[in-house]
């Protein structure tokens, strides 16, 4: 399940979403991303998204982890909007029989959505700037190449 | 009649959320597209100075630079993509 | 912090404890591993612990990850007594300013925790008969040794 | 004297939780100990009947079966553990 969202998650209800009421899940694995302060010069982050492309293309990636290992349950929740330090941005639960397919397919999705998910992050700082639009790192990008 | 979308950075110097064009016969690819919308102006020169780095995406999928845009209903521009 | 309990846990709350009030965490990778009912065959699972050592040995495991990752916080759980299909049986829960390290460092601490820390299952069948110790599994071995 | 203590089902077969022993000077080593235990009887014998699956703690940490038990207050004895 794939949910595009300014309100916060709280994970531990979905990996209840995942797990209540079956017997067949032997492990989950969930990845929060959340806003660092940046040794204390950040405010809060604005993150902006491409809405209908950002579900698709999150769809698109977890259908590859689906087809990649043999998982009971994959969700996805990114937040959007202006968030503060401290506070979660993104959130990956892959739930599945064995632990090492969990593992992967969470960090799959990860490094996934790090370098093709349609979001954009923009700093405000603690001195009342509008900061720079946070780069791409190149270390995503080969992050997510490692997993071809 | 083809709408254009920019996000981040791209919108800011455009100065546009988005706009529908009518794109001439010759613009066909994805490169073609970038070098045209470069001449409508100084914010889209600006925006797209080093086209290498823009992203793509046709009807909200990911496209390369030396794909064909024909049928292209929405084509949306962005930098480098900083999810997650 | 290593905690050996009857009582379930809530991962929500273990990954506020390692995050509130903070702004250096980034990632947070959390590990959930529950008890599968074995296609409907398990009643329950009994955990039998070796009190004092199990806690002495995960800390040691953790120190390793401590000294192996820059993590800003490492949290494992580890139940005993009986447990019913769909319930959790053990927690992990990694924080660092970044995901790689998170990640590495969850998936070490269980790899090394299902072949290091003295647990052992014994399985009760839905037919009323007590059924065997769980055997342990040279994947598990396999598994621990690819982090040397 | 010396703890010994059993888990799993080297503590059903055994049919104890834990016991005080006073070992006998030439047991040395924990390979030594598991061969003496095998002549205290049956349940001894049927659950350590295989030594080389047998794990051993000493003061609560793991040990090699060819390590000294001199200075041992608490030897565990237990089948490969099955955590996580």
């Amino acid at each position: 399940m794939i949910r595009i969202q300014a309100e916060d998650f709280d994970t531990s209800a979905e990996i209840a979403r995942l797990t209540s009421g079956r017997g067949d899940v032997g492990a989950v694995v969930t990845f929060s991303g959340l806003c660092r302060d940046e040794a204390g010069t950040l405010a809060a982050l604005e993150i902006e998204h491409y809405p209908g492309m950002a579900e698709a293309e999150i769809g698109r990636i977890a259908v590859q982890a689906c087809e990649r290992w043999p998982l009971t349950g994959l969700t996805a929740v990114h937040r959007f909007g202006r968030i503060l330090p401290g506070q979660n941005i993104v959130l990956v639960v892959a739930a599945s029989a064995h632990r090492q397919a969990a593992f992967e397919a969470a960090h799959f999705l990860m490094d996934y959505l790090k370098s093709r998910a349609p979001f954009w992050k923009k700093e405000h700082r603690i001195d009342g700037s509008t900061g720079e639009w946070v780069e791409a790192k190149e270390s995503d990008e080969e992050a997510a190449a490692r997993w071809r | 009649m083809t709408r254009l979308i920019y996000f981040a950075w791209i919108r800011e110097r455009i100065g546009k959320l988005e706009e529908e064009v009518e794109l001439p016969s010759d613009v066909t690819t994805v490169s073609d597209l970038l070098q045209w919308l470069r001449g409508r102006g100084e914010g889209y020169e600006a925006a797209l100075q080093q086209p290498k780095i823009i992203r793509v995406a046709i009807n909200q999928e990911h496209v390369e630079h030396r794909e064909p845009i024909a049928g292209a209903r929405e084509i949306a521009l962005f930098p480098p993509m900083t999810g997650g």
